[in-house]
């Protein structure tokens, strides 16, 4: 039985929006990790998706439809809702169970398709309270940067210049969507959709199909000579009605310390070197960053002011440019861990961070105002 | 780039019958009578608004509907200067969460009455802990939207 | 708001309705465009040989890129047939009406359409007219829009 | 391979027209009886897993949010598994990866639907993509009846012999139904009842088809140490499989149907069962419809290709005969979708636990539950045995 678990490779497409057909699109970015590792398709042990279905497609049962696109034809495999970094989770016990010692695992989200994300998170809330109400996800947002920034004086400013330094870093990524040189005050003359948040401060609707392929420790050192391993891993959910709920103390913390648990990390500042965060609304950035523990309650304005969280900081946040870059929203957790995995091998081209990079961290988050959290560490 | 070989529009089209229940049919039916009906967990005492089958965090079932406060306090606000997919209004419009007085969990609703044209203005005006109270509609549906909204005091 | 249903508990009714824009991309798109020349074409796998209908990118099985276009034949036969008599809401085709699964020469699989041109009134009858090898024939609209309902249906050549 | 790991909790809602109840109170119902069955508390629990028809059925999207407090989820990991008709058993197979990778102990797992808050033919047609199946296809039944015709042409059994296993099939499921405290449908059949049914999509008629069900199941998955520790009578997972198929009906043969005969291979071979018709002692069919569960029993080798029919009319397959199937009425009579194929699950476990009741196969060791979902495509199972 094996019991370490890597990524072997990761393959993507850009955010930006594709002429190409759903399952050709898919075929791609499969047949792409596969031909990059020598695996054929026969060869994959199983394959495990995240989909969302119909609200983020048009079609039900979304698994029925790519499966044959995803690699799948004969063969076992099943499939994550929600949070993509569930489908990651699921092939690391996949190999660790000892049945299969490799697992395809794609994200697949064409987001151009698709109705704007205000519109499909509407359909999250209850039929009898919160939708007639009018919640979205957006609503919830800005209800918890408003309650973010009463708490703890954080700053407008301190929110826009997270825009700031995720675009910027979007420029040296070929997979991010938006693309634009942007200063403090572009984001803050943006358009206000829902006071205090502003246009820019949310992520664009995006394409997004990412594949990768796990190994068990024997196959992966066979088939590649960087292999990322599985360190830790945990997820949370919160409860329902956003009423009920305290929207500054978020259960991000309490997967952040499953997954440090389980990676035998201590001091997260310290021992993780490049960190992938799910921020859809420019202040989350700041507020998960506490809740992993980056910094103390409250400090994120301040955490991100020291610059600490920059390409040349001592924890750089988001060097792909983040989701306020590229935001394909069912596979954009796979995209931190793809984000995460390139700069673990060095093979983040431009955006390669200079110093040493051994241990990441990748998280995502999913509901309204991160009802659910999921955080992977991977490492050397 | 754009999708130059053609799309293809398609709507999913779908009917629903949500089963109501009792709690949200007495909760429905208490706005109709102009009250805020909420309940009360016999195992932690919390009180809820609107009230639950069963309390959230000890999972059992709630005791007797008692009819909360009209008042409370702001706890957190967005003002919206878009339309949205479902919103309740045109915009301007403030969405809240508001803590009604002696109630243990927050009310999601509307708070207007008042200019809502400028944020400036607004933010002026609405701020945490702010106190507001229901202000009904003259026609009620058995809906959440029988308040029109909170106004500040 | 609150209406009652058959059994007396409290319903809400509504209808949701979301918009998509789907991508037909190049082998949709030229498949389509074939129609509008009365053609129907497939790919060919060039692994493993088989012609698949409707023409498609890659070949599920072998997992390679299907590039060769193969025009197939306007007729077949039936391999697989439902006769459909119930109705739901927003049902695209209303019924009574036959779907089958047809091999158009030329091709390696199943091809699903309509069968038409046969009155589905007397249910004996329509089972000794379609059934597994009964050769069918595409009957195509006048007016094309680069869809799968240019053809209106399969015609079986029993019926003249 | 793996940590063993076994079933040692296992609740259902009474399954049918739900009204008296909002959807996340079904759910709670469900995962109550699950924390009574086993005797534990949610403290137990160190990850849930979720899922339903992965749709809009119910006119939520991502409801495992909703029903967070429901499944008593809050501050604990879940997984939201959906893979169509298989979710159910997908639901179950996550829970046994979970516990067997090491990664966690105690896992409750609840699948759930609401089927009358929506049109589940209109919601099962947007599982069919707009350019080309669509308009054809109506909902599953359109689907499955497909399946059957080719069944009876592919080896020539007359269609009075295909109707009558399929008729006997459907007078003893609905029959069955009256023994199970849990089923939606319970009726006195007769033959003629069932030939002469309403033709829905020929050649399915009205009784050859599964109703729409509320319902919700739940099934709480544990490591052998932690069985062992807390249940007098676990019901061991012995062997799992899933196959998956393509997704253009036209491109594969659905009758010797690879994808099942596959599934099946897959989970024997765990099992170490070689002659599953002598092995097991009940099976839990995913029977949506009479004729599915006939093709089934060839994919599976319950009995010859082509020979299904013949072995349904002698009762091999009945509640007395050599290997008893769906004795709970299976899915013919109870089919709330996302935990159908859970129920199945449920249902084998509660056999090889000496749990079900009125209608408990005597002595029954080794019990085998199937999941189908898909445009035709998906089929999953897990093999259950009364010890390790």
């Amino acid at each position: 039985m094996s019991n370490r678990v890597a990524i072997v490779d990761v393959a993507q497409t850009p955010g930006s929006e594709s002429s190409d057909n759903f399952l050709d699109q898919l075929y791609g970015v499969c047949k792409e990790v596969l031909d990059k590792t020598g695996v054929s398709r026969e060869e994959v042990g199983c394959v495990i998706s995240a989909a969302s279905d119909v609200f983020h497609g048009g079609i039900s049962c979304a698994n029925a439809y790519y499966w044959d696109s995803g690699a799948g034809f004969l063969k076992n495999g099943s499939r994550q809702d929600g949070e993509s970094l569930l489908a990651f989770y699921y092939g690391v016990m996949r190999i660790l169970s000892g049945h299969f010692d490799t697992v395809l695992v794609v994200g697949i989200c064409k987001g151009s398709e698709n109705p704007s994300d205000d519109m499909i998170t509407h359909f999250y809330t209850d039929p009898f309270y919160q939708r007639q109400v009018g919640l979205n996800e957006i609503f919830a947002a800005a209800l918890q940067m408003r309650a973010y920034m009463d708490t703890y004086g954080i700053k407008e400013e301190q929110c826009a210049q997270v825009v700031v330094k995720n675009l910027g870093n979007a420029l040296r990524n070929p997979y991010a969507h938006l693309k634009q040189r942007i200063d403090l005050e572009d984001v803050m003359q943006s358009r206000v959709l829902t006071d205090p948040l502003k246009e820019m401060e949310c992520a664009p609707k995006s394409e997004g199909m990412v594949a990768l392929l796990l190994a068990s420790e024997e196959k992966a050192k066979e088939l590649t000579e960087k292999p990322v391993w599985f360190k830790g891993f945990g997820s949370s959910m919160d409860t329902f009605y956003l009423g009920d709920r305290n929207l500054l103390e978020s259960e991000i913390t309490n997967a952040a310390k499953q997954a440090y648990a389980m990676a035998g990390i201590k001091d997260p500042r310290k021992e993780i070197d490049v960190a992938e965060i799910t921020e859809p609304y420019a202040f989350q950035e700041l507020l998960w960053c506490e809740g992993i523990g980056f910094c103390g309650p409250g400090e994120g304005g301040k955490l991100i002011e020291s610059g600490a969280t920059q390409m040349n900081g001592d924890i750089p946040v988001n060097p792909s440019g983040g989701v306020l870059a590229n935001n394909p929203y069912v596979s954009r957790g796979l995209y931190r861990l793809a984000e995460v995995v390139l700069q673990i091998k060095g093979q983040a081209g431009e955006r390669q961070l200079a110093k040493d990079v051994n241990t990441g961290l990748a998280h995502g988050t999913h509901g309204f105002a991160g009802q659910f959290h999921a955080v992977a560490i991977v490492g050397t | 780039m754009g999708k130059h070989f053609s799309t293809f529009r398609h709507d999913v089209w779908l009917p629903y019958k949500f089963a109501v229940g009792q709690v949200f049919k007495a909760f429905y039916d208490g706005l109709k009578e102009e009250k805020i009906l909420g309940n009360q967990c016999q195992s932690c005492g919390k009180i809820f608004v609107p009230p639950r089958s069963f309390c959230p965090d000890c999972n059992v079932d709630m005791g007797d509907y008692t009819e909360v406060s009209q008042e409370g306090e702001i706890v957190t606000w967005t003002l919206a200067k878009e339309a949205f997919f479902g919103s309740p209004l045109d915009p301007p419009f403030i969405t809240a969460l508001i803590r009604l007085d002696g109630v243990s969990c927050d009310l999601l609703h509307l708070v207007g009455g008042f200019d809502l044209s400028d944020v400036t203005g607004v933010r002026q005006r609405i701020k945490k802990n702010r106190r507001v109270r229901a202000v009904w509609n003259d026609e009620k549906q058995g809906h959440l939207l029988d308040i029109k909204y909170f106004e500040p005091l | 708001m609150i209406t009652f249903e058959k059994g007396g508990n409290p319903i809400i009714e509504a209808e949701a309705r979301v918009p998509y824009e789907l991508a037909m991309g190049p082998n949709w798109y030229r498949f389509f465009e074939g129609f509008k020349e009365e053609k129907i074409f497939g790919t060919r796998c060039n692994k493993c040989n088989r012609v698949l209908v409707p023409a498609r990118g890659f070949c599920p099985r072998c997992f390679v890129d299907m590039n060769e276009w193969v025009e197939v034949s306007n007729e077949g036969v039936i391999i697989s047939w439902v006769l459909t008599d119930y109705e739901y809401f927003g049902m695209p085709t209303k019924p009574p009406f036959v779907t089958a699964v047809i091999r158009l020469d030329g091709s390696d699989c199943g091809f699903m359409h309509l069968i038409g041109g046969v009155d589905l009134s007397d249910l004996n009858q329509v089972r000794e007219i379609i059934t597994r090898g009964t050769r069918v024939k595409a009957v195509w609209q006048k007016e094309k829009t680069g869809c799968i309902q240019d053809i209106e249906y399969f015609k079986p050549l029993s019926i003249p | 391979m793996g940590r063993a790991v076994a079933i040692i909790g296992m609740g259902q809602t009474k399954h049918g027209r739900r009204y008296d109840v909002t959807y996340p109170d079904l759910v709670r119902e469900g995962v109550q009886a699950a924390f009574e069955d086993a005797s534990l508390t949610p403290a137990d629990i160190d990850g849930v897993v979720f899922g339903t028809m992965p749709s809009m059925m119910e006119g939520v999207a991502m409801t495992h949010f909703y029903f967070a407090d429901a499944l008593r989820a809050v501050g604990k990991p879940m997984m939201k598994t959906e893979t169509c008709g298989t979710t159910g058993m997908s639901l179950a197979i996550t829970g046994y990866y979970w516990v067997a990778s090491g990664l966690a102990d105690i896992v409750l797992v609840v699948g759930s639907e609401k089927m009358h808050e929506g049109d589940s033919q209109a919601t099962m047609s947007t599982v069919l993509e707009p350019f080309y199946l669509r308009p054809f296809l109506a909902g599953a039944p359109g689907v499955f009846s497909m399946l059957a015709q080719s069944w009876m042409e592919r080896y020539d059994i007359p269609e009075d012999k295909g109707r009558e296993a399929a008729g006997k099939i459907s007078v003893d499921h609905h029959k069955d139904a009256f023994d199970n405290p849990y089923a939606h449908i319970k009726k006195d059949l007769s033959m003629e009842d069932v030939t002469n049914g309403k033709v829905i999509t020929y050649p399915y008629r009205l009784w050859d088809i599964c109703p729409n069900s509320d319902g919700t199941c739940a099934v709480i998955f544990a490591s052998e140490e932690k069985a062992k520790k807390l249940c007098a009578r676990p019901a061991w997972v012995k062997g799992v499989g899933f196959c998956g198929d393509e997704y253009w009906y036209g491109d594969s043969d659905k009758v010797a149907w690879e994808c099942a005969i596959d599934t099946a291979k897959q989970a024997y071979k765990q099992a170490g069962i070689t002659n599953p018709l002598k092995e097991l002692d009940v099976a839990e069919v995913y029977n949506p419809f009479t004729y599915v569960e006939l093709i089934h029993y060839e994919c599976f080798g319950f009995c010859e290709p082509g020979k299904a029919a013949e072995a349904t009319l002698k009762g091999t397959f009945s509640r007395g005969g050599e290997l008893p199937c769906d004795p709970s009425g299976g899915v013919l009579c109870t089919n709330p979708i996302g935990a159908t194929a859970l129920v199945r699950v449920a249902e084998a476990a509660m056999q090889v636990a000496g749990k079900a009741g009125d209608h408990q196969i005597d002595g029954a060791k080794t019990a085998l539950a199937h999941g189908l979902g898909g445009v035709s495509q998906f089929n999953g199972m897990m093999i259950l045995g009364s010890s390790l």
